[in-house]
């Protein structure tokens, strides 16, 4: 196998003599067993190198599978979403890929479903009298589906009320492929008052 | 009414567009600021008038300058606009149903087609999201064999009675879990306009006249306070129903001035339409 | 993006002129995304070639991962498993790997895994969709867990929805001290039949 050494590219207090290569490897590896986006600071943690180290070889593999680095580009992509990094197929294999995966993943968000969706993420936690409130017609049936799909999740209970809260989660952030919510555009002009929605923003993402 | 003088200090001003208000005059960033320190009753300021002010202000500017005072106004009135909605919303607390009858209808009818239309432009741009990375799949880790041995011993305390009652716990929840949970304990319930309207047209024929708190006398709540008062104004607008009010915050007297027939009707429909989806999704 | 066109690469019949990278990368694409192994013969079904073609551009990928055609050696590599394939991370990698699993993993399953495999003990073959409709939770990370641990297997497919099935193991019996499931304690007979419950497996948005 090769054991393409270049000290230029070694952390300096590495005290193992682990080629750049092999780190590659070693993330790749990882990335393979997760079952959602890793940070590049777990990351760091699991191959031994510092975070910093960590950012530029996520970058140098994201650029290999992009064909950036002279290669062929591949089938898949790594991509940063949801605050961490996760192989997905690339979007022109769809057609080949989606014979292989199964209901969730393919069924479309409903107008009902992204509307709730929308305004949970802004108002979160709320509970689904509020949400209700907002659209206009009953949502405990979307709430609870959106739920079983994992692209909602409870947060405790309202202290007054008693109702159910509910947030957005990572997963929601996956499908929409975004690394946070504040990368909706034009979040702040729609909305009154941002100062306050913001302490409420991210609510254990 | 207010000292203007003595606060304009503490308030940023950052627009130049000034508000004529009865007892408030002076910048409309200031106004908000009033507004947010408790020093002005958010519910005295009637947001359809200052917007109409506003954009008769806002055509005098050149066009640069018009877009930044635009963005600026919209973001003060929107803040404006969340303030009122706490105190109309269910569940917010307002002093009393006089409160509610004393905001100017436009307000609220505009504030709240803002909100629905802030979350419905949101709401596309999710989808648009969704869309844009829809033919991308996650890595799914599948199980890796050599996962197991990775994994600590575990520990197994639970026996097979335990488990019969985790199941019979999990299956009986969602049985008490129907799919249309009873929405009462959550302190709101759904109001269709047009029903209100049909049954107030209903009592206003049949009466002549009434006052607005004959109107509501029956109402389970706050929120059908509001929608009756709001389905009123849609008759009005049709002059399909009089008001008539002697002094500010008196009592409001609703007279019947349509026929004895459908006259409700077009007003019923065009709020059925404006309002959206009265109460399915 | 590279189009290196190679015809005496292409199918004969093909009257598509799509070239061998992009062969390559659509099978990398499903390979890279499904949960199980897959046949030659579904790949070649889902890339619309001839199986024996697919099972060539599956070499060149297994040879690609493993370093052979000049690249460096991933940290993953393509396997044949029980005649189907699938990207697994690469066993001298299993360090970081297991550095990594190990940050997150306890010795006592939780009580949302517990709950889990109570409800599939009960009403296996289930699919997680029907299982998630019950509990009210997406379940797709317990029913991993609970499949690393050995306490539930795969047991083919949903023939309507293709959703796979999953069922409990000896080992399960085993740890509960049972000779089979039919020593179960009987549930309580008030509760929902299973036939009550298929109606909810699959929520509509």
């Amino acid at each position: 196998m090769t054991e393409a050494q270049n000290p230029a590219l070694e952390e300096a207090d590495s005290h193992q003599l682990v080629s750049h290569e092999q780190h590659l490897a070693a993330v790749e590896a990882v990335l393979m067993v997760t079952e959602e986006p890793v940070t590049a600071k777990q990351l760091a943690a699991a191959v031994d190198v510092s975070e910093h180290r960590m950012v530029a070889l996520l970058d140098q593999l994201r650029a290999e599978a992009d064909g950036a680095a002279g290669g062929r580009q591949r089938g898949y992509e790594l991509r940063e979403v949801a605050g961490g990094w996760r192989y997905y197929s690339r979007a022109r294999y769809a057609e080949q890929v989606s014979a292989f995966v199964l209901g969730d993943q393919t069924a479309r968000l409903s107008a009902a479903a992204l509307e709730t969706l929308a305004v949970i993420a802004y108002r979160q936690p709320v509970a689904r009298s509020a949400v209700a409130a907002i659209r206009g017609v009953n949502v405990d049936g979307v709430v609870r589906t959106l739920v079983q799909r994992g692209l909602l999740d409870t947060a405790g209970h309202d202290p007054v009320t008693g109702a159910t809260l509910y947030v957005t989660t990572a997963q929601l952030l996956e499908r929409l492929g975004l690394d946070s919510l504040a990368d909706l555009p034009q979040l702040s002009p729609h909305l009154p008052g941002v100062e306050d929605l913001q302490e409420h923003e991210h609510p254990g993402m | 009414m207010l000292p203007v003088g003595m606060l304009s200090a503490e308030a940023e001003t950052t627009s130049g567009f000034q508000v004529r208000l009865d007892g408030f005059d002076g910048p409309f960033d200031l106004l908000l600021g009033l507004i947010a320190q408790r020093r002005m009753d958010i519910t005295a300021v009637a947001l359809a008038e200052v917007t109409d002010e506003f954009l008769t202000y806002v055509r005098t500017l050149e066009p640069e300058k018009a877009l930044d005072e635009s963005s600026n106004f919209v973001f003060v009135a929107a803040t404006l606009l969340d303030m009122k909605l706490v105190q109309l919303l269910p569940g917010s607390e307002v002093e009393s149903d006089e409160d509610i009858a004393v905001l100017e209808a436009r307000d609220l009818l505009f504030a709240r087609l803002l909100q629905y239309k802030a979350f419905k432009q949101i709401a596309e741009q999710m989808a648009a999201a969704a869309a844009e990375n829809a033919g991308r799949f996650p890595r799914r880790p599948g199980t890796h064999p050599e996962m197991a041995h990775l994994l600590p011993e575990l520990q197994w305390r639970t026996t097979a009675e335990q488990l019969k009652e985790l199941a019979e716990r999990a299956l009986l929840r969602q049985q008490l879990e129907p799919d249309h949970v009873v929405m009462e304990h959550l302190h709101t319930q759904q109001v269709n306009i047009q029903e209100e309207m049909a049954s107030m047209a209903e009592q206003l024929r049949s009466a002549g006249a009434c006052t607005f708190g004959e109107l509501v006398t029956a109402a389970p709540s706050r929120l059908v306070v509001v929608v009756r008062f709001l389905g009123l104004l849609e008759l009005f607008r049709d002059r399909t129903v009089e008001f008539d009010q002697q002094a500010p915050l008196g009592e409001l007297t609703v007279t019947w001035s349509g026929g004895a027939h459908d006259d409700a009707a077009h007003a019923i429909a065009r709020a059925g339409a404006e309002w959206g989806g009265s109460g399915h999704d």
